[in-house]
């Protein structure tokens, strides 16, 4: 149950240590991290830049949290995304669900990264020695983020 | 009100944020884009296709036919690509 | 590409972070832990002992693995399975597979846990106050790993 | 040949694994099966019901029909519970 936006990087194994430590009902827990690839289509990028809307960031993704707790069974969730200039190898956003059973753990981890990526108020711009382009949502995205319509 | 522009909607416009009062007679989201786009060439290339614009009124998603208040913070941007 | 039958605990920050390290082609890495549940139904356990058939474990879980290498355009999968006695809290098992694309990160690693579950040659003993019982395998886990038959 | 047996099948034979030497007519793991369970009542109980038995030759899995040799290595257990 956090949700946390920010510049700095952050460490996979302290943030999922800390949501299992000492819990004893937790029987899975899913991850997902989602980093900044070197190539967009045919094009070397050099970096990326992601820009969020910062009064309603946290409040929307605290809403696709909410939902999530409300269609499965989790004794945890966590996301941190990142915002602001990344390069290549970075790490963008983590996202975490625990549950007893792990059907519950994969499956809401997967709303939330489908939902975070249609309904997230971030865009990223994608830099590279040809210049720079706002990446274009892309079709499998929606269809994704549909299938928990 | 005022206006919030992210993304390309942003670079279009060519500014962050701004405080406007749109005349009374403008009252939903889709009079307020027509008025802005009649403002000059960077808002009507922001909104040239409304189909690649996405509202929010005071950080909750709305449709173009949500009505606007005076104290409202009013954002313009394209689709979202988190995660 | 890595399986490890291990007794030793694992670091999961550690593990991720060298699937990742210095690579620029991964946009998604999903991760799995499975943990030991203090409930069993309705009994408090006090231990959970993970029996396996050494010789084959290892190739079991190989062949589950370059069976998903061959379903999704996979950069890197790992698979770290403990046997032998863990208790309440404990890691059991950690599954990760990373792509340039997300989808197929999410789906290689919940099929890398699915059959896991119903095909690699491990049992479980739960040992509570008022004795030991060896686990039956969950009609949902079949359903689970049927999915990807 | 080397049989290895493990969970409650090893328990209810009480060996880990044994080098038994069946009979020549003894040709599939079905025959096999039903020579073990002749031996003595802690195979019996093991093999009692069947659906709950799966069986590896040389460490892969096999249906109940498979061919065994003299220098197979043959296991007998219950359904699986990894991960």
């Amino acid at each position: 149950m956090a949700v946390r936006i920010q510049l700095e990087n952050f460490q996979i194994g302290a943030e999922l240590n800390a949501i299992t430590n000492g819990r004893h009902n937790i029987g899975g827990l899913c991850s997902f991290v989602g980093l900044v690839r070197e190539m967009a289509g045919n094009e070397n990028i050099t970096s990326m830049t992601l820009e969020h809307y910062p009064s309603m960031t946290e409040k929307a993704i605290m809403e696709i949290e909410a939902e999530a707790q409300n269609r499965w069974p989790l004794e945890a969730t966590l996301i941190i995304h990142r915002y602001g200039k990344l390069k290549p190898g970075d790490q963008i956003v983590l996202v975490a669900a625990a549950s007893s059973h792990r059907e519950a753990a994969f499956k809401a981890c997967n709303f939330l990264i489908d939902w975070l990526k249609t309904k997230a108020p971030f865009w990223k711009l994608e830099e590279s020695f040809k210049g720079s382009r706002w990446v274009n949502p892309r079709g499998t995205d929606d269809e994704a983020a549909a299938r928990w319509d | 009100m005022k206006l919030v522009y992210f993304s390309w909607v942003r670079e279009k416009i060519g500014t962050t944020d701004e405080e406007l009062n749109p005349p009374n007679h403008i009252n939903t989201v889709s009079d307020l884009i027509n008025w802005l786009a009649s403002r000059g060439d960077g808002y009507a290339s922001a909104f040239a296709d409304l189909s690649s614009i996405r509202i929010a009124i005071n950080q909750k998603y709305v449709k173009e036919d949500a009505t606007i208040r005076a104290d409202d913070e009013i954002a313009f941007f394209p689709p979202v690509t988190g995660g």
